[in-house]
């Protein structure tokens, strides 16, 4: 789960960084409000789930309340890569010497927590990391005994830093850490982060991502979900326990397993269609899941056909097909649904299906000729 | 020959009286794996279905049964627990099939294990089945046949599709083991691949793979500089989009290493016959054998 | 550092642990006042840091503040093992449903944290362990991951205890561990561990013993010793950064490193002697440091003879003959002193101290003959 | 042949512009042993006497200087650290002389030391010396001769007396460690009897322990067990009482393993040469080597 920028502030601060004084804001209104209370210069930035937002227009400096509101008038409803401005974050400014880049993250092949840190700030890492990497510092953190001081030490004479703005850098480091650990997360960024001119360490810019596995401990940060940012098929489907991924094409698509689906995206691809959505409805899903699914799936305007690609495993053909068909009984689809059926008891399941489908309902044996059979009845216009 | 699990696998069912535990219990039973124990704490003494007797630790299960297997289907907040209480009794085999475990549990778990002759397979994984031998999965036992072909997967029902297909061609399988799809996992591709590379019985191997890490490169120098045994691999999620987590966990497009384009190409570079789908796997496998 | 009862239980309590109402008391009169304040039935405990202390009549359970008060009269002052009496802890009383042991411990050859619980308490564990080694739970935890769930309910399901008392009691365990941790303890044993007739689970009896070394940065633990209570000798030792232990003979020893002084203790034994002190008086000490030494040592009214036994190692032997000449001035000592030289520059030491040494230091080669010497003297008289 | 330190060592100090890592610096560099680096956090830049280049940390002294060894000399509360930060840089032999590290600390150092390639020799100890390969100790190197007997010891000065007789009596060493005198240290006996046992040129080896703990017993079966050098042994400690810390953290009569006499008696037991005094260790040593 991606944390807005002020939300994962506010997180670092409970864990003793330093930041801004800052406030959100929903309402142009509000932006004045706050800007009035924080005083000076601050900068009004949209808070949105996607990178970017400078470039797109999405940050502005402004010197008094008037000019905030405005800012916020204008930024809030921008459109930044397809995420709508529902709030502002008003951010109190500072005197900045130099700007660092510093970030936590899980890394999946060494199974550690990896640190890096650059004295080049402000841009994205993955250039620096082209055009001058020797400013950056890598080092794994093993969990079992947690950032070392000589870690810790390491990466403050890398900073270049020295007497109280080191020890407050240091202090920055291993108050990251016990956020990273504390709050479960899969990376806690921070660029820049700033010492101002009178050595003050803060966190200018940050990106918190939380593991949703997680979240049953952290109450608290599972409620900051925005449910009204996310898209409202996607939200639906996290509601009903399905994995669903909303895309660009117009063949729907439903599977059991998330291996197999993402396979299914991808020989309906191969076939020449182009896959509207990922929606994994799991294992033993019954009636009352599949017709969610099918519903959720063909809500997407796009979606010209359907393809439902069945293994049969632990729960057989026939009873997967029995199910299908009553979730077919509970919505009224029109578009044409291609069900490929494999696995335990396959046949018995295709016999059921032919029985007793309505017309819009076609099989196929093969993951191959299905895909090619939905992607043919996308082309067709879903007639 | 199997690996990890076979005939002398005397397993340990840890959950064994929740919903999933019980019914896959009853599954495994009935493939003929030998379930000595199960463990549910608080109904020590107390005897599941088909006879298996529970105890309230794994301690004291090993004690009276010598398990040396275990299989572990706890809810997500109980799992890391349960795979440091296996380890704890000196287990050689822990297979986690829960899926949800945090990642900062399976950190700590994962560098534990460097401790410990054992391995983990799992978490968010469907297990290990050596045809003939033992089941300790939620694998269907009936798709499966003995024979001389290893599958190692990040998914579970690739490895169903795959295995069907296969077996359907005629061509058996040694052990099928799904390594599970989560971002920390215990053990990799590598670790199953030196497996059936060891293994005088399994003459192909099959590596399904998919978005998300590099574990299929790493795998791919591995195969190319270590592996005599040929090996058919197949990676799914071509048109899974940047940043969107497809289903599993760890399967996550987050640079241009972790897409299935750029881990097939490494693949193919390695000399490694990569299929582009399952369907064609089978049919690679059967060249590979000379069939 | 040992703790006595009440600090320890003081520190358990910081961690979580539940123990009865309790003061502490130096006069009867405290004693009394602690009594009408705690009410019922009490026990006054002697607090000494040594065991047996109930065998020898330090606890007295009484009914009234009258009685508290004729009892800490007699405990206070009492001699129980060589140790006086200076204070009493006053406890109130609990309806005990059964007795447990329970103790951490850190275990030398496994390196690690070793947790010993029996459903036996009140008694010396090291016979339970003869009689009932059935009744033992002995569990081993890894400094890196700590006293896992699954340990608490091995020992938990072995304590036999059921519903909120094995919660009660498995928080116990867990907060233990946590003060044995938190507070670098090398021992904490709570011995008897009890259940009460209403599920309470209480620390009746601990032991707790900190790591010296580590009270560097346990200061409000360090402000516990009792300087009182030491031997004044080991005390003044200690403050000079020395080495010392009293014996009961009345050969004095002193040397440079544990090991040769150990060592030289046991020559004296074999040479038909009997050592009156181990003190290490280190590599490098200076003129002033033996001069103490040579103080403390001879401060013991039994010692009759002083063997000083110093191997020349880096410090070389005529630098420590100048070092033992200018500490002899130092003191007005009249005890037969046997000097054993050896180690590098040996020859040149042994030559300063025949030059220049008053009639009672006398020098010898070897460990042994200086052993012999120094016993022979001492049978002598001292003189 | 030498063991864990020779000529091939490149020594790193930590803690080199200390009182006492500069002052031994001197002494180790005058002994002919490569010092190729010191670390002291802050000095970066600076040299040390003798030339020795000075670091901010390990790792830049490592990537630098390509030293392979250690020797700290930092105070007790950053002990524990350096150590971790030499094992960090992957440091192979580390050698802690700081005395009064805390018995927590050592406990997570000497656990993850098992993932480790390395040997960590004390804390609490003298070090390390091979008589005209290296000297990485605190010890007198002008006591040592070069030699075939190999000397292992909880306390510094009793090595001292020991070394000292053998080589007036014209036995020089291979190698002397002193492993430390705490209760919880890097590599008890067996590890350095088992480096004497393979090491061709040690044809007999010294042990001297003292009481506390019950490494000499462990060692005593490990001796009896595997090893075909001979071995002489010395306990210290026979008068000491029980309960009192005898300068050594970890020298404390506890229990009744834990006495000099109970050591003695299980090494007699197994069949080694045990002395009752310093002095009767060289002429044991003597006898088994045919003096």
């Amino acid at each position: 789960m991606d944390l807005y920028e002020h939300q994962g502030k506010e997180l670092l601060k409970e864990y003793g960084l330093e930041t801004l004084p800052g406030k959100v804001a929903t309402t142009p209104e509000e932006a004045r409000k706050a800007t009035e209370e924080i005083g000076g210069t601050v900068a009004v930035k949209a808070q949105v789930l996607t990178g970017g937002r400078g470039k797109a227009g999405g940050i502005k400096v402004v010197d008094s309340p008037d000019e905030a509101e405005k800012a916020a008038d204008q930024i809030l409803g921008m459109d930044i890569k397809g995420h709508t401005v529902g709030r502002v974050y008003v951010e109190g400014g500072a005197e900045i010497e130099t700007e660092m880049y510093l970030s936590i993250m899980v890394d999946r092949e060494k199974k550690q927590s990896l640190l890096l840190f650059s004295t080049e700030g402000g841009i994205d890492i993955e250039e620096v990391a082209e055009t001058k990497p020797e400013t950056i510092v890598r080092l794994y953190i093993d969990p079992l005994v947690g950032l070392q001081p000589f870690q810790i030490r390491e990466v403050t004479f890398a900073s270049g830093l020295s007497g109280d703005t080191a020890k407050s850098f240091g202090k920055t480091l291993q108050n990251l850490y016990k956020a990273f650990e504390g709050a479960d997360a899969s990376l806690v960024e921070i660029n820049p982060l700033v010492v101002t001119k009178d050595g003050k360490v803060l966190t200018l810019d940050s990106k918190v991502t939380v593991d949703n596995s997680s979240l049953y401990r952290h109450k608290d940060i599972a409620e900051l979900h925005d449910a009204a940012a996310a898209d409202p098929q996607e939200q639906r489907a996290q509601e009903a326990g399905l994995q669903y991924v909303k895309l660009d094409g117009d063949v729907g698509i439903l599977g059991n397993g998330a291996g197999l689906v993402m396979s299914t995206l991808d020989v309906v691809a191969q076939a020449g269609g182009e896959p509207a959505n990922f929606c994994d409805v799991g294992g033993g899903a019954d009636a009352e899941q599949i017709s969610t699914a099918l519903d959720i799936v063909t809500s997407n305007e796009n979606v010209r056909s359907v393809f439902f690609n069945i293994f049969g495993g632990i729960t057989r053909g026939d009873e997967v097909a029995k199910g299908l068909l009553a979730a077919m009984e509970r919505t009224d689809i029109k578009l044409p649904i291609v069900v490929r059926l494999d696995g335990t008891n396959a046949e018995e399941g295709r016999e059921i299906l032919a029985e007793n489908t309505p017309e819009n309902v076609h099989t196929e044996e093969t993951m191959l000729d299905a895909a090619a059979r939905a992607v043919e009845l996308a082309k067709k216009g879903g007639n | 020959m199997a690996i990890l699990v076979d005939d002398n696998t005397k397993l340990l069912v840890q959950g064994i009286t929740g919903r999933e535990g019980a019914f896959h219990t009853g599954r495994m039973v009935e493939s003929g794996t030998n379930v000595v124990a199960g463990v549910t704490p608080g109904k020590g003494g107390q005897t599941a279905d088909g006879g298996v007797p529970i105890f309230n630790t794994v301690s004291e299960a090993v004690e009276e049964t010598g398990a040396n297997a275990s299989v572990i289907f706890v809810p997500p907040q109980f799992a890391a627990d349960a795979i440091f209480e296996s380890l704890g009794s000196d287990m050689k085999t822990v297979c986690c099939i829960t899926e949800g475990v945090p990642v900062h549990d399976m950190m700590r778990v994962a560098n534990y294990l460097r401790f410990k002759d054992a391995t983990l397979i799992g978490p968010n994984c469907p297990g290990v089945l050596s045809p003939g031998q033992a089941n300790v999965s939620i694998m269907p036992r009936s798709i499966f046949a003995e024979g001389n072909v290893g599958v190692v997967s990040r998914s579970g029902t690739l490895t169903y599709q795959v295995v069907n297909e296969l077996t359907q061609m005629g061509i058996g399988q040694t052990s099928a083991v799904g390594i599970g799809g989560d971002p920390i996992i215990g053990t990799d591709f590598i670790e199953i691949l030196s497996l059936f590379e060891a293994d005088p019985e399994t003459e192909c191997a099959v590596m399904i793979g998919e978005i998300g890490g590099n574990a299929e490169q790493r795998a791919a120098e591995y195969i190319q500089s270590e592996m005599t045994t040929p090996v058919v691999a197949y990676i799914a999620g071509f048109t899974a989009p940047e940043g969107k987590t497809m289903g599993h966990a760890g399967a996550i497009v987050s640079g241009g290493d972790t897409t299935a384009e750029a881990k097939s190409n490494a693949l193919r570079k390695a000399g490694i016959r990569a299929a582009e789908n399952p369907s064609e796997v089978a049919q690679l496998v059967a060249d590979a054998l000379g069939k």
